[in-house]
């Protein structure tokens, strides 16, 4: 199995889960996290003290499939979350050795 | 409050046209102050929605504080039906009786009366105290009661518990005021009373799933101190408004009020800072309204040193009651015994020892040489009062659960109040998970049950419900459609 | 307005100095409540913006409280140069010229007045009801509107559209006045205004970027519920104060205030828990300000009891108006018509039906027997301050628009008002990333554009630029420079 | 503070016990007044502890917090046992002596006083700013000052630097008031006063660790806007309250304090916008409180339009002077110095300029042609003041260096306020980690010493320390024990 | 070295880090989280607006462990987490190359 | 590809930035986690009912970096996130298989 990790702007997480319904998936676990990178970040003036946050919010989706479904739910989600401008975000994949459903001890792909 | 007394110095020689006229402008500067202080006894009870919602988890914080606007709202109306009339009309010394319903015969003194001000703002400032007292008892149910059994609850029980008791204690035909309890501004009638009354529900409706093993920490204590400060407020309108005029006797509830609170924040910290370790903001806010709570009933018949005593102990001996509810296993939440139940009972108490008639009314207490006879007075009140609240309130919650459950079913109680009961959350800090609009309700489409199906929506000709695929525009950047009429 | 008037019982065969010295002693009662009830009407704004900062999101609270906050500024700034003047000076019934600029002249009572307060607390009152109906437009157009051209558009609204519709409506000598518009405290002057005012500047601006598709909740109902309760408590000050006197019909109006809030609030929730299968919170504090709203114009010329039934209706009806937007498809971002325009406009007409001189002003309406003759002055009142409102801010919008945008680029609206036009974040929970200090700002090194790069600091010969390598030591434990002075 | 008289037009042929009984209605006016402002002032300390609160970070919110009330309950009490004496007794041009003394005599007027409310009624109002005096240091010394020092600190100055200098300018037997020095609400008393002190003592303690290079910014702008509109609201207590008496001077107080307020946050944001690119809500919040301390010396001295200049300059002078420490160097956490020392000096000079005797007291200043014997008193003022207050308080702060340590350790300020000194969490959003339940507190079972390990719990009977085992029932569902009573 | 990552309800967060104390594992790193999947999720209204919200809070719980004790610690979290009811949640395990203790510079097990 | 994962004191981000800036990466994901392990947690009081927390707050730093890259930005995070002090957390390293850059949908060390 192969667990895929998205950071993308918080206002595609919607279109990110539309595209992986519509391709079969109806599972995620989702967490705001703070970016970091290309995408400038912005200056805030407080009395006077100006501060530079580099930081951008995102969201961070977690979703574990199988291993034949990895490529495609990559590019399911790469395509809809994408904008065009900077800062939409990366997808990793890394493997994933064991799957537990916890409510029923299932294991590997009836987990999902 | 027997205590409502023109303290104009009206000469006999005055002409009675110009005596007239004199009352008069003196009643405006009365009528000003009162009408000020109903407001604040209003805002008291949105204080006390943030006091105690502050305290709750943050799944149960609106439920918290559509509670207290609930009571604001629905006491608000019964009392012009007839609340107000129970309380204070006819000469019955146990109940008042229909002559005021609806607020006709407003142009009438209540009977015994001796205010100057105009009846309507003496019916202002009485209903916001009807309107607090079954507010302070979702501090002890809070977290799991139904909301529209509990709108039911405090239909009644301000009807079948607070009129009445009002009318003993409050009405100058009642029959615990003619035997000359002294309880300025509701030690009794609201604190005692509401403590009382919380301690029943608590019973009633049993433990919060959880307690006392599961964390149940305030999920805002910013919100607690903006509760506790805005009640301080809104007390000087309580206390001090409850001399029903601008005069010496009002100064002194406003500085007896004062001074007890502060002296019972500083008892309630310094034993939590022996006992615990730590002197916490929760507490000093708690004993700030412990010391309030125990002022209530004394604030026009002790002098401002007799509010230091009489605030220091309310506030230490508040605080170490609170423990007692975790080692007995009631789960009054939010210490609504702790605070109201015993520091009602201790003001009116210790009236019978600080009692000092300098005030220009009362008479004097034990420490002033009074005897114990003003403290047999005082005993007797609270017995009245609290003896008929417990039971009153048991019968009426026990009643109640012969016909429907008190209580949310569990998996609601553990998704909490705001999302089970209300259809709300209380935050949303913009993560993107917070949820997709579905529809706009309309009563010719009425709402279906809660389910995830997207249901018809009313600009669904836009954007039809099949439009959510991963082809579809993003809602924030809307490349054909213009965002702009 | 009408109702200014000494209602003291001065008898003729009182000698006229007595009398003077009697009205004066009473002023001061009617002037303590009108200072109190400025105050009050001015904490109305800060709840405001609380009431509407609770229902934008996370990103745009702060752009929304101070839009709020600079309304109070900049009104109270204008009223002082000329505002007040042209809404009560001078005999003009259109506008009230400048005899009271500067406010100068303040020693003489406003033509045609019969309050007995000083003028200055008159205008410290009047000011407040100025500073607030422009206030009220940002809930229409949330999130969207720059603030530089905010700022202009409300120093124009407030001139040439709220003054003269005051001085029409409020002043003795204005044209509405003078036919016998009632309108106790501002229902057609403030609400229906603002709601009209606020139609046409969600039609000027257009819809929100992402709406009506995506979700916009409140992000902190706590602070709705903050701004509804301080509402509420205020508005005591909006209705009774506006009496101009602490008398008999400002405690009418305190409690019609009250008990008509208290029905709306229920009716709201009551049509809500059928239509929607909920009550919610945000509906309770929605429909206690559609009351509030509904029984401005009406405070002091029904009953207590008329206020029932006047609030319930208000309550009800808002609350189902809220979903028209939506259908219709203008994005009224918090509902200003379904609340002020609508809520306004039928406070108005039902007095046509509910009035009763009963309150000891005004004349009956239908149900008392008094005809129609009532409602068609109230349907004239309407229909000038609705259609003049909307009209005008149409023009001056459209007019504004040729000179510079009203709405921020669609990048900035989309990151949010807070960090796009005011620099700053609401809310900084301590998590680390909350970004460097990297300058502190004078006069003489002015501000860089906003770019990554760190300014000149001010300290930088302390801690150069250069220092952010991974051998600098930890800003939080700086191990060789002690950091204490 | 020369402007306490009564107003009445007591004509010379009104017979005595008419004279007295019209005197006595005016006042229930002025009390009412009084009591109102009095309440009004109380609210302004739990507006500054959020003010202040909402600009430190989430760790530190609630020590702000609480210092803030402690200082509303230390000095409750102290000016009931002497305080107040120190202040307004005797006829000692230095000090008031202890003739008042746990409230004793106050049936007498003050000594020189002309105010026509209850002494007690003048007590309440005067207490008030002696609370928010202490109060307004907290900002300066934010973050890190040990809660038991920061008590005895605030007993210690209170007593030593505040009462004396009230005495000096505030009672009519003071030697700076009887010089004839201007400061209608506090100016210098409170403002000057406070933030001299709070210069002091954040060079005493010295810099919060990590600053300036370490971010620390506001944790909650709207907490802080929240505070700023309560203290605006609550400032017309402070200054229209000032005049002792509901009349056309309060008026004048009332509005210059509204008008100056507004131009000062016009004042402050407009340098912003032009220094730093951006208007900000900290920055008009910051304003608003700049212009409320400008105008408190000069609330009944100066006309509405010399308010607005006033006010203007000092939004614009403190804004720029915001910035200062950082180039220098001292940590004026929340800069109280730019912000109450130089805008309360600021507005005690200019009423030197644009002193104006047409509001009823006073003299002329420069602009009115009364020369430059008025600002020569106010620069008197000034410098007595500020010089003993900061002396005395760097003296009281190094002398209890000597006995005991300000600071906190730093592991405990890097952890924060709330956890290391109260025990405590501002904010727990439910996540699940907020904790564990080991124990209830009581006087027989003390508090073990901060450790992981579970203390015996009062209800370890039902569940044993050894429970948390990975088969032990959830406390959410317990599956075996019903979890109703 | 293995990461064991559990989504689970929150309110199991206590019996989790029990049942990994009772096993001998006395470190871990928790985060907020929102899960989608079989587990319905709940309306809300807001002036008649109608909102789906389809995520339900979940914590995150990330433990690093000896390769040999991988499959123990599943067993003990999904044991502990286990409520019987839809939406308990999924436990998955990833390979981990390096681990570092940051203060000491520690690797592999001696980090733990 | 490699996904180094840090777990440190909040303070600390500052510094790791810096450090990771220093040595070229510009691209990271942090997000606020709480930690429990052998640094002690603290005690709250609540009307004298006592809590034990036992987590205490830390940041969770996500960088995405090339192979041989990766054990010198393992080196470099732990180097500037050291204190000294229990609780200054640890650092991960887990097998990436995927990186794609969403608005690009580049691949591999072109997506860093
Ligand atoms: N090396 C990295 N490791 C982990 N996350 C990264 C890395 N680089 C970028 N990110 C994440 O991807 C987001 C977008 O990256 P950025 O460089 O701003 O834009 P883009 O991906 O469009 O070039 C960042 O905000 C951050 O969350
Ligand atoms: N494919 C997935 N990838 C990652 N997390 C998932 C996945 N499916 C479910 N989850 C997580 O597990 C939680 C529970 O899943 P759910 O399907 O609701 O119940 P159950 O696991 O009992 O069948 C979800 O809330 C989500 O956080
Ligand atoms: N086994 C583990 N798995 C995942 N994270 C861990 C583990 N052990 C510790 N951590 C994380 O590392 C942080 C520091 O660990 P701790 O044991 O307190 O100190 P140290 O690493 O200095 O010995 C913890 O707060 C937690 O976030």
């Amino acid at each position: 199995m192969k667990l895929v990790t998205a950071v993308v702007k918080p206002f595609k997480l919607d279109d990110v889960k539309a595209a992986l319904e519509a391709f079969g998936v109806h599972g995620m676990t989702v967490s705001e996290v703070q970016g970091y990178g290309r995408q400038k970040g912005h200056t805030e003036v407080y009395r006077g003290a100006e501060y530079q946050v580099a930081f951008n919010p995102k969201v961070r989706i977690e979703v574990v499939v199988d291993d034949a479904d990895a490529e495609d739910a990559v590019a399911a989600v790469s395509k809809a979350a994408q904008t065009g401008s900077i800062g939409d975000g990366k997808v990793w994949v890394v493997p994933v050795e064991t799957l537990v459903r916890v409510r029923t001890g299932e294991r590997g792909s009836d987990a999902l | 409050m027997s205590h409502w007394l023109s303290l104009l110095p009206l000469d006999d020689t005055i002409p009675d046209p110009i005596k007239t006229a004199i009352s008069s402008a003196s009643a405006e500067g009365d009528t000003a102050w009162v009408l000020t202080s109903a407001a604040l006894v209003l805002l008291m009870t949105v204080a006390l929605a943030f006091f105690y919602g502050g305290m709750v988890r943050a799944k149960n914080v609106l439920g918290m504080l559509m509670q207290n606007f609930y009571c604001i709202a629905a006491v608000s109306v019964l009392w012009v039906l007839f609340g107000f009339s129970i309380a204070f009309g006819g000469s019955n010394s146990v109940w008042g009786g229909l002559h005021f319903a609806l607020l006709h015969h407003m142009d009438e003194i209540i009977p015994g009366g001796t205010y100057t001000t105009p009846t309507l703002a003496f019916f202002a400032f009485q209903v916001t105290f009807a309107i607090i007292t079954p507010a302070l008892i979702t501090g002890s149910t809070a977290d799991r009661w139904r909301f529209g059994a509990f709108a039911i609850f405090v239909a009644l029980w301000s009807t079948l518990v607070y009129d009445p008791i009002a009318h003993w204690v409050f009405a100058p035909t009642g029959w615990l005021f003619k035997r000359g309890a002294e309880d300025f501004a509701g030690g009794t009638v609201v604190h005692a009373n509401a403590g009382a009354a919380g301690l029943a529900m608590c019973l009633v409706l049993g433990k919060r799933i959880g307690w006392p093993k599961q964390a149940m920490k305030p999920h805002n204590v910013p919100y607690v101190m903006l509760g506790a400060g805005l009640l301080w407020f809104g007390w000087f309108g309580f206390n001090s408004g409850s001399a029903i005029a601008a005069n010496n006797l009002a100064s002194y509830a406003w500085v007896n009020t004062n001074t007890a609170t502060a002296a019972a924040l500083l008892g309630w910290i310094i034993v939590e800072r022996i006992r615990d370790g730590h002197a916490t903001t929760l507490g000093a806010a708690s004993g700030a309204v412990a010391g309030l709570v125990a002022i209530t009933p004394a604030a026009g018949f002790v002098t401002p040193y007799g509010s230091i005593a009489l605030g220091a102990i309310a506030g230490a001996v508040c605080c170490l009651c609170t423990v007692i509810k975790t080692k007995i296993g009631f789960d009054d939440s939010l210490d609504v015994v702790a605070v109201h139940l015993v520091g009602g009972i201790l003001g009116a108490l210790l009236i019978g020892f600080f009692g000092d008639k300098a005030t220009g009314i009362g008479i004097d207490g034990i420490f002033k040489g009074g005897g114990g006879h003003l403290l047999k007075l005082q005993a007797e009140d609270v017995g009245a009062t609290v003896g008929y609240s417990f039971v009153a309130t048991l019968i009426i919650g026990y009643a109640m659960n012969l016909v429907f459950k008190h209580r949310m079913p569990e998996d609601q109680e553990i998704a909490g109040m705001d999302i089970s009961l209300h259809g709300e959350s209380a935050y949303d800090m913009g993560a993107g998970t917070s949820g997709t609009l579905v529809g706009a309700h309309s009563v010719s489409t009425p709402a279906p049950a809660p389910a995830p199906a997207p249901a018809t929506s009313a600009y669904s000709t836009a954007s039809p419900p099949s439009a959510p695929s991963i082809t579809m525009p993003s809602p924030l950047t809307p490349p054909a459609t213009p965002s702009e009429a």
